[in-house]
Formats: C-alpha cells, sequence, structure tokens
C-alpha cells in the first residue's frame, strides 16, 4: 500500500497542485478546466478515479497540496469509493489538505441518509465539505472557485494562513441530533 | 488491330479532329509531368531505401533534409514501403501474427488474407491453450466450416495444418469475393443476377450484342479453397450458342482464369458488350 | 433546511431506522381483538377499500390544510363542482372523451384508516361524469383521490396550531387536468401547498424489506426490482427474485428474532436488516455480471402486494398490508412539510 | 372484389407511415403515371387508404399484387415486430451447394405437403437474403393473409430469422426449412430482437470485433484528446485498459443494436458474510433482464466506465461471443467448482 504523503516532494515556486478523486469521472474534468483558468498562480490539476496512485507516476507528480473527494450523491458507489480511498492518504493530509465536494444533493432520489453519512464522514475527518451544481458551467466555476480559495491556503501561497488553521474555521460539523429517528 | 482500323474508318469532322487531337497531346504531355515527377520521387525513395537497409548515420538524413522539402513524410514513405515489404515476405515465408494473451494462458492469431497484391479482411482467432487447444473467441463468418475444420486437421496435434487450411478457405472466399467487386466494377454491361454470401455461386447476364439473345452464365465454385470455379455453364435462347468454338474457347477461359480478368478478355475479343 | 437548527425534532427529518413489521389487518370485515386498543378504526367501508385497491395512484405531499372541517364535506363537494365548472368555462380543457358532460364531486369519510389517535380521518373525492342529467345511471368515474395521515408523527402533528389539519399524503388517479383543478382548488381553500412526491432508494428499499416480510401470511408472488445504471444509452436492470428465495434471504439477514422482545407491539424491523437485504441481493448479481448495482438508481420495486416507482406511482393491490405502506409513505409526506 | 384483399390492403397502407408510403408505391411500379398523380400524400391516411382501394379495384389487383407491395415494404424496413434467430445444426454433404432455384422449388413443394393452404413467396434480396413470406391456412380454411409468418435466410449459413411465427405453425416451417437446406437439425439460438439487421450482424459477425494485437492500439490513439498541460490523468493507463478490455468484450465502431438480454439464475447462494444462506442447499432463483435501447453499447460503458469490474465476466460477453440474448445458469454439477456453465433452455 502506497500512502500519499504532504510532504514528501518540495513544493514548486508560485505553483499549487490539486488531486481531485472521482470514481464517476463526471464533474472532475470540467472542474480542473476551471481550476487552470486561474492566473495568479500556476495550478496542476491532476485527476483520480480512486486511491491508490499508479506508482509508475510516483516519479513526476509534483507534491500534492489539496486533495478533493467527489461524491455524487445519487450513487452509493461513489460515495464508497471515496471512502475506500481515504486509506491511501498519509494522516498528515488531515490537517487541512482534504475537502470533499458532494454533486446532485438536491436530487430527489438522494436518501437524505446518504447525505448525513457524507457530513459525518467529513465532520470526522475535521474537513470542510463543499456543495457543487454540476450541470451548468456557473455552477462548476462557483464549486471552482472555492476550491481554488482552499488550495491557495493548503499550497503556502497566502501570506499569514495555514491549511490547518483554515480547516478549524471551514470544516464540516454535524448537527447534535443527526442520530436521532425524525420527531421521535 | 480489327478494332482500331474500325475506329479510324470513322472520321466524321476533320476540324473537330484536330482540336481533339492537341486536348489529348496536352494531357499526355502533362500525364509525362507527372510521371516524371512521380519517377524522381520513386527514385529518392529508393536511394532512401538502400540507406535505410545500410542502417546509415544520421548525418546522411540530415544531407537528405536539406535536399527536399518534404524529406519527412518522403522518410515515412520509404519506411512504409519497407514495412509492407517485410510484412509481405513475412506471410511469403508462412508466417502468422500470434500473439500471447491473458499471460501466456492463450494466444491470438491473425490470419491475413489477400488477392492478387491487395491485401483484403484480416481474420483473427483467440485460442485458450490449456487444458487443451480450443477456439474461444473468432471473427470468421460462419459460412466458413470452421468446426468442421478443426476436426478434419485435428486442431490438437496439428495446429499449424490447421492454420494453413483455415488461411485456404479465407483466402478463397476474399478473392472470389474481391473478383465479384472486381467484376461490378469493372463491367457495367454484365449484370451479376445471383451470387450468394460464401461467394461459391455466380450467375451472370451477359450481353452478346445488342439484338442478340442473352447468354445467362453460372459460374460454380464446388472447391471452397479456390478462388477458380469448378464448372461453367451457358444457358441461352440460341442453343447453338454454348456450343460454338468461340464460347468453348470461353468456357475454358472462364474455368482457368479469374472470372473478371475472363470477362476482360471476352470484351476484347469482341465477344460480350 | 438548516444546518444549525438545535431543535432537534425540526431539523432531524429522515425515515425512522426501525419500524413495526406489518401486520394484517383484517380492516374490512374481520373484527378485531380490542386489546390493540391505539387501532381505532373498526371497518373500512369496503366499497372504499376496493376503490383504494384498485388503481395506480400518484403521489404528492401536501401541507397541512388550514380551516378544513371533516363535518362539511357536503359542502365541499358543491363548491368543488362549481369550481371545476367555472373553469371549464373559462375555456380550461377539461373534455373527458371529448363528450359534453357535467362534473358531480362527492368528498366522503373513509373511517377507519388510520392508527393512532392524532391521524385525521381520510378523505376521499370523486369526480363523475353525468351526461345533463344530474342524477343517472350513466356517471362514470373519471378521477378520484384522497387525502391521507396515517400513524404521522405525534409530535409534528400535536406542534401544528390549533386550526391546522394535516393530511400530508395525497393520491390521484384519472385526468392530469382534473388532478390540478382539484389541487388549485384545495389551495384556494386551505391556504395549503402540492408538491410531488418522489420516492428515494431508502424508502424503495424498505418497501421491497415490508413486503417480503409478509410472505409466509400472504404470498408475494415474486420480487422484482428495477434499478437504472447511469451509462449512455441507459441501462435498465429488472432483478425478479422467486418469493420463497427472496424470503429465506430476509430471514436470513434478520437479527436473531430471540433477541427481540416480542410483545404485543409486534416484531420490529430495523433499517440495518432492510440495508443487509438489498447488499445480499446486490453481491448475489454481483457475483455472476461483476457489475455493482450500486452504482445505479433503484427505480421501482413490486411484488404481488403492491408496487412502487421512483416518480411516486403507488399501487397497494392487499388490502391487509394496506396500512403499513401508508405508514411509510405518510411519513416521507411529512418531510416535505415546512417546520 | 375479395373482401378479404380489401382488408390486406387496408391493413397494409395503415402500417406503412405516410413519409414511407409513396416510395414504397414507387417501387412496387403498380400504379400507372396519371394514377400515381391523382394521389395526393398530403392527404390523411383514411383518405388515401379509400382512395387506394378504389384503384384496387379498378386496377383489379389481386392477392399476388397486394403481396408484393407489403414484401416492398418488410423488405426494406426489417427493424419492425420481433425477429427470433433459429440455427441450422449438422448439414448434409450437398448443404453447400444449395442454390436460389433448387431451394425454392424444394420449400414450397415440402410446405405445400405438410399444410394444405399455404401461400408462400419467396423474394431474393440484394443483400443476399432469401425473403419467405408464408400465409398461413389450415385444411378448411384459406390462408390468412393478414398474419403472415416471414422467415429470412442467408444460403449458405446456417441462420434463419424468423418473425411472427405461433407455436402451431414452428413445427412444420422447421421441417420445411431442415429439408429444403439439406441440413438434419433446427434449434432455437435463444437470440431475439426488434433489429432483424442487428441479430443478423451479431450471428453473421458482421461487426467491428476488436482482438489483441502487438502493435500499437488504435483504441487509445483515438482516445488521446489535446487537453492543458496543467491537466494530468493519474490513472489514464488503467482506463486506456479497460477500454480496450470493453472492446474485446463486445466489438467497437457501431454495435448491433439488441434490445435487452435475459438470464435464469439457478445458482447457489454464495455470501462469506452470510452463513445461513450459504449453507442452502437449494439454488437461489432469480431472473435478471438488461434492457437498453443499445444494450451492448451501455454494457460496454459499464466496462469502460468501471461500474463493471473487467475483465468482463463471461456471462455478458456471452451475448456478443456466442450470438445469445437468452441464458440458463445453473452450477456445475455438485461438485465445488464455482465455474459456471450455461445450459441450453
Amino acid at each position: 500500500m502506497s500512502l500519499l504523503k504532504p510532504f514528501s516532494k518540495l513544493p514548486g515556486l508560485n505553483t499549487a497542485n490539486i488531486l481531485l478523486v472521482e470514481s464517476e469521472e463526471q464533474l472532475q474534468q470540467k472542474l480542473a478546466e476551471a481550476l487552470v483558468e486561474e492566473t495568479a498562480v500556476t495550478v496542476n490539476v491532476r485527476l483520480a478515479k480512486s486511491l491508490p496512485l499508479p506508482m509508475e507516476n510516483e516519479e513526476h507528480r509534483p507534491r500534492i497540496d489539496l486533495v478533493v473527494f467527489i461524491i455524487n450523491l445519487t450513487s452509493e458507489l461513489s460515495f464508497q469509493s471515496a471512502e475506500a480511498s481515504l486509506k491511501y492518504l498519509d494522516p498528515g493530509y488531515f490537517l487541512g489538505k482534504v475537502c470533499f465536494t458532494v454533486t446532485k444533493a438536491r436530487n430527489a432520489s438522494v436518501p437524505t441518509e446518504r447525505l448525513d453519512a457524507v457530513r459525518k464522514l467529513a465532520a470526522s475527518l475535521h474537513c470542510p465539505l463543499v456543495f457543487a451544481e454540476d450541470q451548468t458551467p456557473d455552477g462548476v466555476t462557483s464549486a471552482a472557485e472555492r476550491l481554488l480559495t482552499i488550495l491557495k491556503v493548503a499550497a503556502g501561497l497566502v501570506p499569514m494562513a495555514t491549511a490547518l488553521y483554515l480547516s478549524n474555521l471551514t470544516r464540516c460539523t454535524v448537527p447534535p441530533d443527526i442520530d436521532q429517528p425524525s420527531f421521535d | 488491330m480489327e478494332i482500331r482500323a474500325r475506329s479510324r474508318k470513322v472520321q466524321p469532322h476533320q476540324r473537330g479532329r484536330v482540336k481533339q487531337l492537341e486536348a489529348e497531346a496536352e494531357e499526355l504531355r502533362l500525364q509525362r509531368k507527372r510521371l516524371k515527377a512521380e519517377n524522381q520521387t520513386l527514385e529518392t525513395l529508393k536511394k532512401l531505401r538502400t540507406s535505410m537497409n545500410k542502417q546509415c548515420t544520421d548525418e546522411e538524413v540530415m544531407q537528405m533534409e536539406e535536399d527536399s522539402e518534404d524529406s519527412q513524410l518522403l522518410q515515412l514513405m520509404a519506411r512504409h514501403t519497407q514495412l509492407t515489404d517485410l510484412l509481405q515476405a513475412h506471410h511469403l515465408i508462412g508466417g502468422y501474427d500470434i500473439i500471447k494473451t491473458r499471460q501466456g494462458k492463450g494466444v491470438c492469431v491473425s490470419v491475413a488474407t489477400n488477392y492478387e497484391g491487395v491485401y483484403l479482411d484480416t481474420y483473427n482467432l483467440e485460442i485458450d491453450l490449456k487444458p487443451k487447444l480450443r477456439i474461444s473467441r473468432h471473427n470468421i463468418p460462419p459460412f466458413i466450416p470452421l468446426n468442421s475444420l478443426t476436426e478434419q486437421c485435428n486442431l490438437q496435434s496439428h495446429f499449424r495444418v490447421f492454420l494453413d487450411t483455415l488461411s485456404c478457405h479465407l483466402n478463397a472466399f476474399t478473392g472470389r469475393k474481391q473478383q465479384l467487386k472486381l467484376v461490378k466494377e469493372q463491367q457495367k454491361s454484365v449484370e451479376v443476377m445471383e451470387s450468394n454470401v460464401l461467394c461459391s455461386l455466380l450467375v451472370l447476364m451477359l450481353t452478346v450484342s445488342k439484338g442478340k439473345p442473352l447468354v445467362l452464365c453460372t459460374l460454380e465454385y464446388a472447391d471452397h479453397t479456390s478462388c477458380l470455379p469448378t464448372r461453367v455453364h451457358f444457358e441461352c435462347e440460341d442453343k447453338q450458342l454454348p456450343d460454338s468454338p468461340e464460347w468453348k474457347k470461353n468456357c475454358s477461359l472462364l474455368i482457368k482464369t479469374p472470372v473478371h480478368k475472363a470477362l476482360m478478355t471476352m470484351k476484347t475479343m469482341g465477344h460480350i458488350v | 433546511r438548516s444546518c444549525l437548527g438545535l431543535t432537534p425534532a425540526l431539523t432531524a427529518r429522515r425515515l425512522s431506522k426501525s419500524r413495526k413489521a406489518p401486520k394484517s389487518h383484517y380492516i374490512t370485515v374481520r373484527q378485531r381483538q380490542p386489546l390493540l386498543m391505539f387501532f381505532s378504526h373498526e371497518k373500512v367501508n369496503p366499497e372504499h377499500l376496493a376503490l383504494l385497491l384498485k388503481s395506480e395512484w400518484k403521489l404528492s405531499y401536501v401541507t397541512p390544510l388550514y380551516q378544513f372541517r371533516h363535518t362539511q364535506l357536503k359542502s365541499y363537494s358543491r363548491q368543488l363542482s362549481a369550481f371545476i365548472a367555472a373553469e371549464k368555462q373559462q375555456g380550461f380543457a377539461v373534455e373527458v372523451d371529448g363528450s359534453q358532460s357535467n362534473f358531480r364531486v362527492s368528498f366522503s369519510v373513509v373511517q377507519g384508516m388510520t392508527e393512532t389517535e392524532d391521524d385525521a380521518e381520510t378523505v376521499l373525492i370523486q369526480v363523475r361524469a353525468g351526461f345533463l342529467r344530474p342524477i343517472s345511471e350513466a356517471q362514470r368515474s373519471v378521477w378520484s383521490g384522497w387525502l391521507t395521515c396515517v400513524n404521522g408523527n405525534s409530535d409534528y402533528l400535536c406542534s401544528l396550531p390549533k386550526d391546522f389539519i394535516c393530511l400530508p399524503l395525497f393520491g390521484s388517479s384519472g385526468s392530469e387536468v382534473l388532478t390540478t383543478l382539484v389541487q388549485s382548488w384545495f389551495q384556494k381553500m386551505f391556504d395549503c401547498c402540492f408538491g410531488p412526491l418522489e420516492m428515494n432508494n431508502t424508502c424503495l428499499q424498505w418497501l421491497a424489506a415490508l413486503w417480503t416480510n409478509c410472505h409466509p401470511e400472504s404470498s408475494i408472488q415474486h420480487l422484482k426490482m428495477i434499478w437504472t445504471l447511469p451509462v449512455v444509452p441507459p441501462l435498465q436492470i429488472t432483478y425478479t427474485v422467486n418469493p420463497k428465495d427472496a424470503w429465506k434471504l430476509w430471514s436470513s439477514v434478520r437479527k436473531d428474532p430471540c433477541e427481540e422482545n416480542k410483545e404485543e407491539e409486534g416484531v420490529s424491523i430495523d433499517i440495518e436488516d432492510v440495508m443487509r437485504f438489498m447488499q445480499g441481493l446486490k453481491s448475489h448479481f454481483y457475483r455472476h455480471f461483476r457489475l455493482d448495482l450500486s452504482a445505479g438508481c433503484l427505480k421501482q420495486v413490486s411484488t404481488a402486494l403492491g408496487s412502487a416507482t421512483f416518480s411516486g406511482r403507488v399501487k397497494i393491490s392487499n388490502s391487509q398490508y394496506i396500512l403499513s405502506t401508508l405508514t411509510l409513505l405518510t411519513e416521507c409526506a411529512l418531510f416535505k412539510m415546512p417546520v | 372484389m375479395d373482401e378479404s384483399i380489401k382488408r390486406t390492403m387496408q391493413r397494409l397502407v395503415r402500417r406503412i407511415p405516410n413519409q414511407l408510403l409513396k416510395p414504397t408505391l414507387d417501387k412496387w411500379g403498380r400504379l400507372t403515371a396519371a394514377q400515381k398523380q391523382s394521389l395526393d400524400f398530403t392527404q390523411p391516411k383514411w383518405a388515401l387508404t379509400e382512395r387506394l382501394l378504389a384503384l384496387c379495384e379498378e386496377n383489379e389487383w389481386t392477392a399476388k399484387h397486394i403481396i408484393e407491395l407489403e414484401m416492398i415494404y418488410v423488405i426494406d424496413n426489417p427493424n419492425q415486430g420481433m425477429w427470433y434467430a433459429f440455427q441450422l445444426m449438422d448439414p448434409e454433404d450437398d448443404a453447400a451447394s444449395v442454390e436460389l432455384a433448387q431451394f425454392k422449388e424444394q420449400f414450397k413443394s415440402h410446405l405445400r405437403e405438410l399444410v394444405k393452404h399455404v401461400s408462400v413467396k419467396i423474394k431474393k434480396h440484394t443483400d443476399e437474403a432469401v425473403w419467405i413470406r408464408i400465409a398461413w391456412g389450415d385444411g378448411f380454411t384459406r390462408p390468412n393473409h393478414l398474419k403472415p409468418t416471414y422467415v429470412v435466410h442467408h444460403l449458405q449459413t446456417p441462420y434463419v430469422f424468423v418473425s411472427s411465427l405461433t407455436s402451431k405453425q414452428k413445427p412444420l416451417l422447421s421441417q420445411a426449412l431442415v429439408l429444403s437446406t439439406r441440413y438434419n437439425v433446427i434449434k432455437d439460438a435463444n437470440l431475439s430482437g426488434r433489429k432483424l439487421t442487428a441479430i443478423r450482424d451479431l450471428l453473421m459477425r458482421q461487426y467491428q470485433q476488436v482482438f489483441p494485437t502487438k502493435f500499437p492500439s488504435p483504441l487509445t490513439e483515438k482516445n488521446e484528446t489535446v487537453s492543458n498541460p496543467c491537466i494530468e490523468k493519474e490513472q489514464s493507463g488503467a482506463a486506456a485498459n479497460r477500454l480496450q478490455m470493453a472492446c474485446e468484450a463486445f466489438g467497437d465502431g457501431e454495435l448491433p443494436q439488441l434490445q435487452s438480454a435475459v438470464y435464469k439464475l439457478e445458482t447457489k447462494f454464495k455470501d462469506p458474510t452470510n452463513k445461513t444462506m450459504t449453507e442452502q442447499e437449494e439454488p437461489f432463483k432469480c431472473v435478471i433482464k438488461f434492457a437498453s435501447t443499445n444494450l451492448l453499447e451501455s454494457l460496454k460503458q459499464c466496462a469502460t466506465s468501471g461500474i463493471a469490474s473487467t475483465p468482463v465476466t463471461p456471462l455478458l460477453s456471452s451475448i456478443p461471443l456466442k450470438g445469445r440474448n437468452y441464458f440458463v445458469i445453473t452450477d456445475n454439477g455438485p461438485g465445488p467448482t464455482t465455474q459456471m456453465h450455461t445450459s441450453q433452455k
């Protein structure tokens, strides 16, 4: 098992590297195209279906500053796949360098339990949870903007802010009653 | 000669004729130019090929690049001809493309077919090696009797014989198919009345000349490993015709030469339109 | 929906994690043991019951009705008839089969379709088309619908202001135009809102399990589930399980019944059981086709006892289990209520 | 005019969509130029039908003519109705040399021996298919032209495609076919679909199959899109591999359009987490039906996208491999083998 480590490589100058993990490979390409539009810093995007990443890319893979798990809420598999990928991340990533993005949260076929499960997962790992609209270009752009903000901090490009600090402010919280059955 | 003499007799308008000839001459000149250019390219290609075969040093190649603008294209063309030659040689000595699949648990064999130097369809067989040889997947049409071939040739012990027989069947089939295609393309006056998927039966409607009864020509290819028919049969309202020496000759011509060529000859002989 | 709200009852809107196993309620004829005190109903009019079982219903949710009185159904009948007639005059295309017809609406109470004291009685609405003559044999039922609340969450029901009646589940069958008309009349009269009630994966899985659980008492004939997988073109997978085998699998994933306290409340079913049941079915499928059904969406569940689709079409074919099915659906509808 | 002819004509015209009516009638060539002129194809269908019925009377068309028209329409629009494939087995030595005229004559005479009143019309289509239209009657009734059976056969191939055949007519047709094609046995090929072309292409292997080669696969080259240098796919190798496997299993290019595949599973339930079920002696019975507008394409996408694991299970790849879409799956005997074998219905 090869863990992806946050500090095993040197950072590039004015460069931020983001890894998008999505089992369905639906949103990641669009999101990547929106992310590389950024001009202030060089953004490198790596796309993966799941973790672990293949060994042969190890050498020329830059240091990954932020790992984003994209979960399509209408698919149980999407959530399961993200959950399974988590164990290939070095614990160091959970100090503000992991983020969850969910899509299709408004779809009627989404069982509320699944959203709860994602929120619990994000909360237990102290990660932020971003809701994204994947159907419209505007939705993708705004999701990309939000991820960029986190990415810049995670890559150490924002003075006076660290990933750990930001994650303390943005991490997902779970309402205390989430486990109680309705109304009872 | 006869035909030419006849055509010379019919010269309607002298002036129009001159113009026509002039145009013809111009065209021929153009053609000469084209051929010259082509020839030069071929020459260069030849040079390239020889240098390639000698495994030339980089310097020489550099030199070539300066010589012509299209050198890169020429290089590629040279490489291509070299490869096709190699491939042809490979097939000539009876080679099949075989590669291992599934970590050595199976192989995939490609049987390429060609007719008159033209590569036609390639057929593939995926074969399991264990516990015994077994064809697991292929794209050979169902009318090629693959199953009986495996039994006849004993796939287990005589794999090579099996492949050769199969290749024979496939080459004959694609050859017949190609002949039929050529007949349809080249002989507009010949009507294909009937044919089948295996191309083992061909019924052609031949026009002897305008006003004369049509000839129905049936070609049967009972030997499925051959591109030539086993039986040729003519039918005509004029009962005498099939027995005439001309048509007797046509019959043997059709049996000995591929149908599109035979028809071409019959046309030049003036037996059909 | 608020994530920060701290009033537990109002933020946690999710299906119960466990529910009582459906018991057969012979709600029409058989008299029941008086010791089951909270089954207040005694008899449901067999005609009404037959109507409920006859058709497939398109479900909607309805927010609580303001000043709805079960005592004024006669007057509602007149008013809705008049409303439809008025709309028709305004050119609303309510022609049925192209015939010139009058619409006669009748409201009625379906007695006994409740489980707790807080449940409001079910209301049945029928629209008949007559040929000008006011009362005639030729009157055909062209539309029917009902509003119900079975086993509604008592906390929620009690928290409503006094003038509100909560009948959150609305089923309709018949012309879409009439459905829209009836809904708009309700909106005007009782200041409520209607919305489509889709059934998500969990809800459909619950139904599959609940129906399968009934098998020993009343055969389910088959358990049929339809999934769609998100590929182009969409792939539909119909999974039909032999009833005996479905029951065997279901009983194997149930927790050891010894642990349960078998009281008069009956055996309870846990969401975990349902999930294990579905997982079992999916893994059997995966073993054969190496294709993960979790990637898809459950669209339909059906057995001889009833069928339900994702888009909110439900058919209940067996009167014995109508209440447990409606309980689940009421719960689904209640999630859509404003809090 | 005969009432039955009128009815057949009426039915037929109703079946042909408006935009196809003119080309079909043109191809038929039974209308005079003036009559063609008189037909207004913008008219509603019922009016056109009336007009054609009048022409029918005027020209004294017989059943033969109507059948001609019907066959033209059906041959040009073969993707209608449900088609079932049958396979001929155990050929005689002369099976490979059966030619059309002989087949026609043999088939007609064999069928007439079996059924007294039967109308058979055979037509050779340009794609080398022989089209047979059979209107069945019995000892007392005349052939019913309203419900004809269509049979399509390519001579020298072991496949026959049939549409609208009742179980009563099946043995009769089977016998006539077996005798006239010089085979010994005919059996159900377990393949059916609404598109004749699709089931034909599948069985005749007339679609692009993909085989492993040592040359760089054109599949991967095709999918390399020029993208931003800042975006890199980590698992492109795995994705290309999945695509290759999916293409090897289902083919490439335009795939034959099958609508469904059905599997009757009677296999043991095995699940390490469920002891009770795994210990059951009896198999777990269920029926799985896959349906799509283009089933093979959908399944291929499942494999390329990773919803279905690769290599593709033999159960799914059997559809194109064996040219079947109905399977009964049982465990292979009582032994410990986990391998499943497909057995005939």
